[in-house]
Order: structure tokens, then sequence, then C-alpha cells
């Protein structure tokens, strides 16, 4: 008969409607600014900058070489090269971003920038209440917005920076290694020139490996 | 506790009596204005609220509970929210599109709200309250302005240039067109036993004891039962409420007829919904529910106003609770349900009606049971053969993908 | 009295001159409904409440949705439509010498002089009227009836399209096409 | 001029009107829009008579009024209705393309 089916529909929203005042399991929503969902770690939103240390600019990883930049489906990083050179944690001389934005306005959280980056330096963060009254340049962020501690990285993702630290700590390992087989190799090769001083020149090319090993990164 | 029921009639006569005796019908009938002008659209604010409160609630939400008092912590619990929707759509950028019909789409709300507010003044809102009483032809008077809600809706439809706001409003007037019929019809019972177009005198009908402790509502006789589910659906339709909301079906129309309505003009078309809403529950009110009359003599002491916006308020609810449960129908399930189920019980009940008229010596029980067998008996064969429409619908490719294993195994001797 | 039956007049009579010159169908429609609220409230003028309310119920509420949904049916509403015939000229001399005929014999005629110049508001009770309706006017009353019934089983019967049966010609395509 | 003679001076105005227009205008719909103005107009006389006239209890004006509001509908449905159907052969709802039948 027409008007069962009615007043069964009315009975179930009617329990709805008292539900929600006796049940709060039933009420689901989660009223944001004063109560937040916990973030899963899986949580992406735009990339930041990891630096070591305690100054952000002078720990900075990024070596501002530029891949980022180039695969950025969007174009939303703009990069800088610094005109001189500073050592970065693996004891190598390196440029370092004069300027470095991304526009978060454009970026699309691809994570295309974390992927490529062989320095370990650019990261998801999990900010996202990122609203402004700026439309045009609110979202631009500069270096120094960008900078986000290690510790930063290790609070929002963990097990991603245990792995980042231990890959950073395997190169650091390798490059401490070289150098210090670099160390003796000058150590023997003087110990060589040291013993032998006429026939010292064609010993000199065990120096050649170091340019030769920052080679291999270059073309790009 | 009279003086309380006639608290607004004699602080009318009060201020009434301040001005010049030239002025004083005028004053008389700008004080009956104000009021009304004031009353209703303030129950207005308070419903949008309760409906998108109530809603959440149904749907297991909270709804909202934060707009309160401006640079304050306090919250009201969301009932400042009329106040910032109202600001907000005063404030909005009138949008009038290129092609519109710029003067019908500027008269279309007006034509809307100014009726609505007329039929408002109409209803017996207490003892002696009534703002424009026809003593000749009340209810002709109501069903007479509501005529204008279907010119409205076409103006606004026609002169926005729209598809969907044309394809809303033919909805809309064919919708309120079809469930005029039932709704007239079923209210003529009521007319009919009464003897009086006057909503006044119905209501007064309406106040006489009964058994010693209730008072004689018309809902509280079979054909009064019968007529008020009729009109109550009819009411429904005609208010463009869920379930019979397909003039402004969002999720397939934008917004139907006012698509192109926005700000201050799109806010009028929000309050004239409403109140031809609030007017249409107060004529069902007080056709079927005694007016402003309580239920019980016992509860005589309360005041008459209070009762009618009580009830108004259950109306208010319901009508909120029905939006809340109910799906939207199908443009051919309306008007089956008009055309086909309506029509017919409406007729059946008038007939019930005279029954009952000329009844009125029999056993009180030989009574009440002729005239529910002649209403519950049609209706059940009625809903029967309109369920029987209903079924679950089938899909032709649906019932069909069975047998696409059975052409499968042809399909390798083809190459043969 | 006279104030308000001037406005009435004025505004039931232009707007009834505006449905018939504008140009535009839906325009037209409107101004019609209009003229026919302006002809309710001389009704209520006339202290004829019942009648107005009527009126306003049948015309406003379904002759003028009638005529909206015809014109556009008809495509009306899309472009404004030529405004005249050719016989442009014969027809408003037609309409001028009737009007000129019936102002000259409602000014001129004895008869309305006759009658006395203010009688007093005649009570127009619903009962009376219904009373009527069902004792001098019933056979009238079922004759509209009748009539009313013989029009809109006409009108359905004339505006309904021919069937073409989709369910059949859908059935049909699908056997054929299962078929081979 | 009494008042009877100024409604049957409105009534006859909107009747002129009515009927010039039916004469006139093309649209087929126009000239129901005429028709329904010259009924109008008829209507109006009879409650004016009926309201000045010497015997109002007698309710004749205004049985007729109603009585030819509710043959108007009629009317207007019927003749809408064959508006329609003609739109539907013709393709156009201009009284003038109609003329088949002319000789």
């Amino acid at each position: 008969m027409i008007g069962i089916g009615i007043v069964k529909g009315l009975v179930q929203t009617a329990k709805n409607l008292i539900g929600t005042y006796t049940d709060k399991e039933r009420l689901v929503t989660i009223e944001y600014p004063e109560e937040r969902q916990p973030l899963t770690e899986a949580t992406r939103q735009f990339p930041f900058l990891v630096y070591d240390g305690d100054d952000p600019m002078k720990g900075l990883r990024c070596t501002a070489c530029q891949i980022c930049e180039k695969e950025c489906p969007p174009k939303c990083i703009y990069i800088v090269k610094s005109k001189d050179k500073r050592v970065d944690y693996k004891g190598q001389n390196q440029f370092y971003p004069a300027i470095y934005d991304i526009d978060y306005s454009v970026c699309m959280s691809c994570q295309i920038c974390v992927e490529v980056c062989p320095f370990e330096s650019i990261k998801m963060d999990t900010a996202f209440e990122l609203s402004t009254a700026d439309r045009f340049g609110g979202l631009l962020v500069n270096k120094h917005q960008l900078a986000k501690s290690n510790t930063h990285y290790h609070q929002i993702h963990p097990t991603e920076a245990a792995a980042s630290d231990e890959a950073m700590n395997l190169e650091r390992a390798k490059a401490a290694a070289k150098a210090k087989a670099d160390v003796e190799a000058k150590a023997k090769a003087a110990a060589a020139k040291a013993a032998a001083t006429p026939t010292a020149s064609p010993e000199a090319s065990p120096e050649l490996p170091k340019p030769a090993a920052a080679l291999p990164k270059m073309p790009m | 506790m009279a003086s309380l029921d006639q608290i607004f009639v004699t602080l009318k006569e009060q201020l009434v009596q301040l001005f010049p005796a030239v002025l004083q019908p005028y004053v008389g009938v700008l004080l009956s204005i104000v009021a009304i002008m004031a009353v209703f659209p303030g129950i207005f604010a308070l419903t949008t609220v309760v409906e998108r409160k109530l809603l959440a609630r149904f749907q297991n939400r909270p709804g909202p509970n934060r707009v309160g008092i401006p640079l304050t912590k306090i919250r009201l619990a969301g009932f400042g929210q009329f106040a910032a929707d109202g600001i907000k759509s005063l404030t909005k950028e009138d949008i009038i599109p290129r092609n519109a019909d710029r003067k019908v789409h500027f008269i279309a709300p007006f034509v809307l709200v100014v009726p609505a507010f007329l039929a408002l003044s109409v209803l017996p809102i207490g003892r002696n309250m009534t703002a424009l009483d026809f003593p000749e032809t009340g209810l002709l008077f109501f069903f007479a302005i509501g005529a204008a809600t279907e010119l409205s809706v076409f103006m606004a439809g026609w002169s926005s240039r729209n598809k969907y706001s044309l394809l809303g409003a033919m909805r809309g007037i064919a919708q309120m067109l079809s469930y005029e019929i039932p709704l007239i019809l079923s209210s003529l019972t009521v007319v009919m036993m009464v003897g009086s177009l006057s909503l006044v005198t119905i209501v007064e009908r309406q106040t006489s004891v009964q058994w010693g402790f209730f008072h004689s509502w018309h809902v509280f006789t079979p054909w009064g039962f019968a007529g008020f589910l009729l009109f109550l659906t009819a009411a429904c339709a005609e208010a463009n409420r869920t379930p019979f909301d397909l003039p402004e079906a969002e999720s397939e129309l934008v917004a139907g007829y006012f698509t192109e309505y926005s700000g201050f003009k799109f806010a009028l078309f929000f309050l004239g919904e409403y109140l031809g809403m609030f007017a249409i529950s107060g004529v069902a009110i007080s056709l079927f529910l005694g007016g402003w009359s309580a239920p019980f003599t016992f509860l005589d002491w309360v005041p008459s106003w209070l009762w009618f916006f009580g009830k108004l308020f259950a109306f208010i609810l319901f009508f909120i609770w029905l939006r809340g449960t109910l799906p939207r129908l199908r443009v051919d399930q309306l008007m089956n349900l008009a055309w086909k189920f309506m029509l017919p019980m409406c007729l059946l009940n008038l007939l019930v009606v005279g029954v009952w008229h000329f009844t009125a010596e029999w056993n009180e029980l030989l009574r009440w049971s002729l005239a529910t067998v002649l209403l519950a008996g049609p209706y059940w064969l009625f809903s029967r053969s309109f369920e029987a429409r209903f079924k679950p619908r089938t899909y032709r490719y649906a019932a069909d993908s069975p047998a696409a294993p059975v052409v499968a195994p042809v399909a390798p001797q083809v190459p043969i | 009295m006279n104030f308000i039956f001037a406005i009435l007049a004025g505004l039931t009579v232009g707007a009834a001159f505006a449905a018939m010159t504008l140009r535009n169908l839906v325009h037209c429609a409107l101004c019609l409904t209009v003229s026919l609220i302006g002809l309710a409230l001389l009704y209520l003028q006339l202290g004829a409440e019942f009648a107005g309310f009527v009126q306003v119920l049948v015309y406003v509420g379904a002759v003028a949705i009638l005529i909206l949904f015809a014109v556009l049916l008809t495509r009306g509403g899309e472009a404004p439509v030529g405004r005249i015939t050719n016989s442009l000229g014969a027809g408003l001399l037609v309409a001028a010498a009737v009007f000129g005929v019936l102002a000259w014999a409602i000014i001129g005629s004895s008869a309305l002089k006759a009658l006395p110049k203010e009688t007093p508001q005649p009570a127009l009770l619903v009962k009376a009227v219904g009373d009527k309706l069902m004792g001098e006017f019933v056979l009238p009353l079922q004759g509209i009836a009748l009539l009313l019934t013989a029009a809109l089983l006409g009108a359905v019967v004339i505006a309904m399209r021919e069937k073409s049966s989709p369910a059949g010609v859908a059935v049909d395509s699908r056997s054929a096409t299962r078929n081979p | 001029m009494t008042p009877l003679a100024a409604y049957l001076l409105v009534s006859a105005l909107l009747f002129a009107i009515g009927f010039a227009g039916a004469l006139t205008r093309r649209n087929s719909i126009l000239v129901l829009v005429g028709v329904e103005l010259m009924l109008n107009a008829a209507n109006l006389n009879f409650l004016a008579f009926w309201r000045y006239g010497p015997n109002p209890e007698a309710l004749t004006g205004v049985m007729f009024v109603l009585f030819a509001i509710a043959v108007a509908a009629a009317e207007a449905a019927v003749g809408l209705a064959l508006i329609i159907a003609i739109y539907r052969h013709y393709c156009s709802s201009n009284v003038e393309d109609v003329a088949t039948m002319k000789g």
C-alpha cells in the first residue's frame, strides 16, 4: 500500500535524528579547526627543502643542480645558481641556490622533484593550511620559507627520513672512504716520489680518478 | 489568560487610538501589514537554520553550528547563520544574463513574494486575529492568489533564456496545475461540511467540544483524515518541497527556474518559496487541524496564537523531515500520482463527505465504519494497481547479459 | 471610488492595449494577464467578490498559463512576430466603428439614465450563488459540466501526437538483431 | 456620467481593443487573446448591470459571468489545442499561412 514505505523511511530518519544526539558514534564529522584528524605518514602536500644543522641557509642540502627545475611538469620551480661554491655534506665543493622559488599555486604535488633529486634535498611536506589573501604572490614561496630542518622531516615522515639519512650516510661514507683513499694514494705517491724522485711523473695518474668520478653526474 | 490570548488585538487597538480618527483605519491596516511582514519573514529566517540543522541530523551530520555573534566567541549553536546568509545574499552582485528579458526577469520574484504575503494575510492566526477577513470568500481568495505562483515561475523561467530555467519552469507549472486540483478538491470537503468559504468560520466551527474533552477538529473524522493526507501531499507539491521538488531539482536542473538569479532577487525567491509553504501549512491547519484551537479542552488556557504558531512549526518540522527522508519523484510518477491516484481519492472523499453529512443521525460507530470502509477499500485497491506499475525496474541490456556467453562460442566460427 | 475606478480602468485598458500591440508574444500574454487581473479588481469594485476571485483562479491560474504554454509550444517566444496583417486599416476601422456605436449607445441611452444613480451595494452571498446554481440554474450547470468534459477530451485528442509505439519498435529491433 | 455608464464604456473600449486585435494580428494565439478580451468585456458588462440594475437579488449577472468564465476556459483549451495541432501540421501559427482551403 502507498504510504507504508514512506512511514518506514520516516522512522529511519527519525532514528538518525535522535541517534545523533544520544550516540556520538553516529556523528563522524570532525569539526576541523578545533578537532583534527591525525595525518597519516603517507600524507604529501607540497615540496620543501631539507637543511642540516642549525642555520637553514648554510645547511641547505640543495646544490642548485636544477634537475628538479627541468623535471617539474607544471614548471613551478625557479632556481638561480650561486656564483661561488661551498662545501656540502660530502665535503665536496658545490654550488648552492641563490634563488629557489616554488609557486605552490601551480604545483600539482606530483612529487617528481623528490624522485629526481640526487641530493636528498627536496622532500614533500604535510602542511596544507596554505590559504592566503594574496592571489598572485601569496603562494610563491622562496628558499627561506621552503627551508625546513631534517628534524622536521623526521617528524612528518619518520620511515622515509630514516631511509634518506641512511642513504646520505652511505654517500658520506663513500666520500670519506674515497677521500681517505685519495689521501692514502697521495701519501703513497708522495712516498713513492720521495723514494724514487726521477721516475715520479708516470705515477701521477692515480690522482685523476677524483675529477673523473664527478664527471658521470654532469651530463644530463 | 483571556488577556494574554487577546494581547496583540488589544495592543493594536491601543496603538490605533493614539492617532486621529481619520487615520485610524489606515493605521490599523498598516499595523497588520507590519505585523505580517515582520513575523513570517522572521519565521523564515529561523526555518532556514532549523532546516539545515535538522537535515544534517537526519544524515548523521552536525549541521551549521558556528555562526554566532561576530567578534565574540559566542556561537548560539549556529543560529546566527541566517543573518550571515542574509547579509551575503544582499551584498552579492546581481547578475542578469545578457540575453535575458530584463523587465520580466526583474518582476518575477516580486510576483512570487507579494501574493505569498497576501495569502498569509487571510490566515486566522489567533482568536480575532485575521488581517484580511473575507467573510464570503476567504479560501477562494487564497487559491486565487496561489495562481500567481505559477505566473512567477513561468516569468522567471522564460525570461532567463536558459534551458534549465525553462525546463524547471515548465515542470513547475505542470506540477502546480496538476496538484492544484487535488488541493482544491480536498479542501472542498471541509467547505461542504462547514458551508462557508471563510477560514474564520471554518476554524470557529472546529472549536466545538466533542465527548467533553477534545475539540472537534476535522482531522478527527474519516473524511477529514483522508482529506488532510491528500491536502498535505498536494500542499507539498504546491510548495515545491521534496519529494516534489522537480522544478528546482538541483541534481538535474542546477536550480530550476531561478538558476539565473543571484543576490537579492534569489533571496526573494527563497523567501517566496518558504512563505508559500507557511501559507499552505496555515491553510491546512485552519481547514483540518482546528486553526488556533487547542486539541483538548484542558489546554484552552494556552493563548490561541501560540497554538497556531506551534502547529505551523510542527508543519515546518514535518516538511523538513519529509525532505530528509524521501527521494525525488520522476516526472511521470509525479503526474501519475496526481491524476491517477489523488484525483480519484479526492472525488471519493467528496462522496464520503456527502454520506457523512446525510448520516448525521446514525449510530456513531456505524457511521464511522461506513465512512472508513468507503475510504480504505478503494485506497487499498488504488494503491495496489498504482504500485503494480512501480515494480523494480529492469534494464534491457542488463537483463540480456546472461545471453552473452551464448554468443561467445559463436565468435570463433566466424573465421571458418 | 472614482479615483480607484479610474486607476483600475486605466490599468485594464492599457494592459489590454499592450497585449494587442506588443511584438513579443510572451509579453502579449503577460499583458493579457495583467488586464485580466485588472478586470478581476473591477469585479471586486462592483461588489462581486466571488466572481472576481473565480476570474483570477480560472483566467490567471489556467487560461493565461495555457496561452503561455501554447506560445512556447509554437515557438512564439523566440522571435518577435510581425505586428499587423494586410487588413490593418479595415480592422481598425471596424473596431473603431464598433466602439463608436457602443459609446454612442451608452452615452445617449435613455434607459440607462432612468436607472437610479446610486444603488446600495448588493451583497453577493456565496450561499445564494450555490442555491441558485443547484436550483434555478441546475440545467445550465449540467450543460457546463458536459461541455468541460467534452472540451477536456477534445483538447487532449486534438493536441495528442500520433502514437508511433517506440516500445514495439524497440522490441522488434531487438529480436531482429538477436535472430541472426 | 453615472458609474454604470463608466463601466459600460470601459467594457466597450476593451471589446473594441480585443476586436481590433482579433482582426488585425497575424498570430493565431493573439487572435485567441483578442477573443478572450472580448469575452471579458462582456463579463464586465454583465456584472455592471447586476450591480446597478434594478434587481440585483436575482444574481442573473453573476450567474452569467460564472458560466461565461467556464465556457471561456473550455474555449481557450480547445482553441489552443487546435492551434498546436495546426502548428504541428503547417509549422506556423500564422493565420495567413493556413490558407489551403482558399479558393
